[in-house]
């Protein structure tokens, strides 16, 4: 079936609500979608009619709940373009990265080895490679920044050389909303012998993403950023390494065969996928899926362009706005970052709120990042296929609202 | 445009101080230094504190935060500088209380400007800005006692 | 509200349904419990009117879905008797056991200290102390069973030494039924100065569990095993043994403070939630609880254990059934493991589904626990709060008409 | 009480099969020995086969399983005894796409006895039972032709 963006706003039942008396505008997309009814009608059956433990099962409700479990599987293989043996499920963007830094980079890397990471990293793109990092005593650099809110490729390009094993970096900027040059990246990378892995938490359901096409190594995203449910994660990885990797967590179901002192492991996926999985919200990422293939790539990118747009003039045309990340017409995604001079990020976060306006106001999970921008903290719109030009204008109003009421 | 209940959130006395904190900067011969930071929103309080003799001689603050976090270290600043350890802890208890939702109706109105802060209660995501020097000072008191 | 249990079947959905045109007797709940309709309105409430991401937004969804969330941290406190800040949210009781054996075990074993585990344990108590042991140097020793299923308690006693560092076992085995005397277990090995972990997968949902009564120092379970979500689990800790255990994952949320070669933690319980959690998933493990609670422990204790003696009984009269595990009467828990002599399990399993009787064929990832018991898979039909003495008899009906079926 | 569709899963050729299996046992001149299990069930097959110019000579099995993997093993050494490898290892692919539901008609009528297998199909959690045994001659092919 295909569906209209022009109506997806009725397909959240969530946006049909009122918050303070204003109609919800959701402007926090970039931490969590909402879902639609597809995706929430999809749990319902599985608990309703499927709910079973998989893999394990020889009757019938078991059969059922493996079927459409590894059909999903399928289904973000071909969404990603890959094979279903490359597609690992995770509890989120998070585990997925830690999996990669734990289970492979702590197994390959060796003391004097060169982790590169960029300035823009999400914490959980940056942690785990600190800790593994102090772990294996490799060293961790860092790409910076241009004025203009891009990725330093010249620098990035100067940081690479025979000791850098791991490129660790995000595909969009959670904070600036910048798309990186990623099969570029990878390119340089593989070119000094270095494994890719990409943290594509923020690039998910905003365009089409092609493992084939970008080549890189690791893949990482979340469901619940791609209007799925919360609790379940994807790890893509290219099948020779994941043969090489070694799973962080053991237990019932990734085992072949399990002696008093000894164990032996199945393939991948599987050696991964330890205990009772997040079935149901394996299925319910599967009717995400489905459902962003029913609007369609082109509708939602053109959608997402238009609304970011009108966002950045808006509230570039009031005085005291300050925005970050690169201008409109450069490669980036679906949010806008800004601060009102004079107004604290949560005070302009409390007064949006009153008028139905949900944004983020925060480090963001970027401290690395907001320390190199030279501010603490940050109020940020971001888009999901739902919002369109009502949405960016009750924002605008709200922040000429915050401005006067705080007289800057 | 409403703007709701916001002015509950923003009294004046509340925009006064968080525009202009009294006892914002460094105390030269602070005996006790504490940095505290919300790692939600990534406000931050270094409170600087002179204790002697059981005492509050002198407390600065400086840090960046929203207005509620600000205000509050401004209305903490002036309720206990000069007072006894004990009663700046009792302040605090009484502080903390009142921004949990059980205000001790009596010991309230000893907390001066502070006691229009209840108000936040009301804006659950605002309440760690608003504790937040309170518990930097709390540290404070208890580091020095263990001396 | 006060629920009743003669008609708990009705507040279960997916029992309403016919498999293979028989209704469906669902008789697989130590792999998974069905979902109550409270449960599964509280995800769809959850979704339609709350969703968003917890802890980092300032306005009113973002209020109300943390509000929930660590509400149901109390909640799960209460049900365990310990207070919430001992009570860490995972994706199920292997990735809580994983964790301890990782960011505990891993910290406090010195090459030559002792891990003992028993033979009765899950692969998911088994195989992470097993890596555990490879990478720290110790040992694992095993607490054998006696031939009536139950742990030999006079061989624990002296596996029991001052090298005796972690002691992990079952609170109730998954094949036998047995329910360990875990109390005086632990009194054991604390008088040996070893930290206590028990796995109480097959426990919570049965029986009230308390930790202060207890007084062991970790315990997982999972969701999806009481009524609730797949997806999420609980991993409980002593306040204490948090402080000093290491988070396993790295991210978002669990920190203080990032710079850019180190970061400083949260204290428990955020220091272990890194990442986006199973948000949806925790706040259906509150309506779960709750359920429990509304029917109440008293009920669903005599009510299982009526319906596990009568399949007990009424197994042991087909003649060619061997049931594995203690007596009735004895320590035993909800579920009867058992083979028919002459056909393989999964040819019973097979049969039994046919006339909608849905049980669990195989090693039930207690592998070791076969090779004890001489057998290489088994027939397990396990009960929950809904079943009664109709599903018993279809029970047994089926199994005669395997019998017949192959003539043995 | 119906047995549904049972006796499609389980014909009589089946369990003729399961219940007196042929060349079960060990090869004394094996010079491939491969152990497969179903992870899921606990299911082995372990395989001896003799291969020597490109020829099965002998085969023989021995393990644990329920019926449709013990059948399945029984009616894969009866076909390939004697076979070239080449010949056995299409009689292997033909019989594997016959189990994920796509059967070549035509070649199927060589699986002999094996060919029943297909209503194996109609019963997504024994499938893995019915091709344990030939993922395992696959495997002791493809060691042999290592060499
Ligand atoms: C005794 C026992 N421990 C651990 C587990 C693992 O639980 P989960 O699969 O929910 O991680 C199970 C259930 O399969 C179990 O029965
Ligand atoms: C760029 C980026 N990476 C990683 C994450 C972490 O994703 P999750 O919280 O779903 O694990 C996020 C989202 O918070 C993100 O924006």
């Amino acid at each position: 079936m295909v569906k209209n963006i022009a109506t997806a706003r009725n397909d959240f039942p969530i946006l049909a609500q009122k918050i303070n008396d204003q109609p919800l505008t959701y402007l926090d997309n970039a931490a969590t979608t909402q879902k639609p009814q597809a995706v929430i009608d999809a749990l319902v059956h599985y608990y309703e009619f499927d709910n079973a433990n998989i893999h394990r099962g020889v009757y019938t409700l078991a059969e059922r709940a493996t079927e459409q479990y590894e059909g999903v599987r399928q289904q973000v293989a071909k969404f990603i373009h890959a094979e279903s043996d490359e597609v690992i499920f995770t509890r989120g963007t998070t585990t997925s990265l830690n999996w990669v830094a734990l289970g492979f980079g702590a197994q390959v890397l060796q003391p004097g080895d060169e982790i590169v990471i960029t300035v823009m990293e999400h914490h959980s793109n940056l942690v785990p490679w600190q800790q593994v990092a102090q772990k294996t005593g490799a060293k961790l650099r860092y790409v910076e920044i241009t004025a203009d809110g891009e990725l330093d490729l010249a620098q990035y390009g100067e940081l690479l050389n025979a000791k850098t094993k791991i490129v660790a970096f995000t595909h969009v900027s959670n904070v600036l909303g910048t798309i990186n040059p990623v099969k570029k990246m990878t390119e340089m990378a593989h070119a000094v012998g270095a494994y890719v892995v990409i943290d594509g938490a923020q690039a998910a359901g905003h365009f089409p993403i092609d493992m084939v096409s970008l080549d890189c190594d690791f893949y990482a995203f979340s469901g619940h950023k791609i209007y799925g449910p919360t609790g379940i994660g994807i790890l893509y990885g290219k099948r020779e390494l994941l043969t090489e990797m070694q799973p962080v967590e053991f237990g019932g179901e990734m085992i072949n065969l399990v002696t008093r002192q000894k164990t032996d492991f199945k393939a991948a996926p599987e050696k991964f996928e330890a205990g009772t999985m997040p079935i149901a919200q394996v299925i319910g990422l599967g009717a995400a899926i489905d459902y962003i293939q029913s609007i369609g790539w082109s509708a939602i990118e053109a959608q997402e362009r238009k609304v970011t747009a009108a966002a950045y003039q808006l509230l570039k045309d009031i005085p005291g706005v300050e925005i970050y990340g690169p201008q409109i017409g450069s490669s980036r995604s679906a949010l806008v970052t800004f601060n009102l001079n004079g107004v604290h990020p949560h005070d302009v976060a409390t007064v949006l709120d009153t008028q139905g306006v949900a944004v983020r106001a925060g480090h963001h999970c970027a401290q690395p990042l907001m320390e190199t921008l030279g501010v603490s903290s940050t109020t940020r719109a971001s888009f999901g296929l739902y919002n369109n030009l009502t949405d960016v204008k009750r924002l605008a109003a709200a922040v000429r609202a915050a401005k006067e009421f705080f007289q800057v | 445009m409403s703007l709701g209940n916001l002015s509950d959130l923003y009294r004046q006395l509340i925009l006064d101080h968080a525009q202009h904190p009294h006892h914002r900067g460094e105390l030269a011969n602070a005996n006790q230094t504490i940095s505290l930071n919300n790692p939600t929103c990534g406000d931050v309080v270094n409170l600087s504190v002179e204790i002697n003799d059981d005492q509050i001689k002198d407390i600065a603050f400086s840090g960046d935060g929203c207005s509620i976090s600000q205000a509050s270290a401004s209305m903490m600043t002036d309720l206990v500088k000069g007072q006894s350890t004990a009663q700046a802890k009792k302040e605090i208890a009484t502080f903390l209380e009142m921004l949990m939702g059980n205000p001790d109706e009596k010991d309230v109105d000893d907390l001066g400007d502070a006691a229009i802060l209840a108000t936040v209660v009301k804006f659950p995501a605002r309440i760690k800005c608003a504790t937040l020097a309170w518990k930097a000072l709390e540290q404070a008191i208890g580091e020095a006692e263990k001396k």
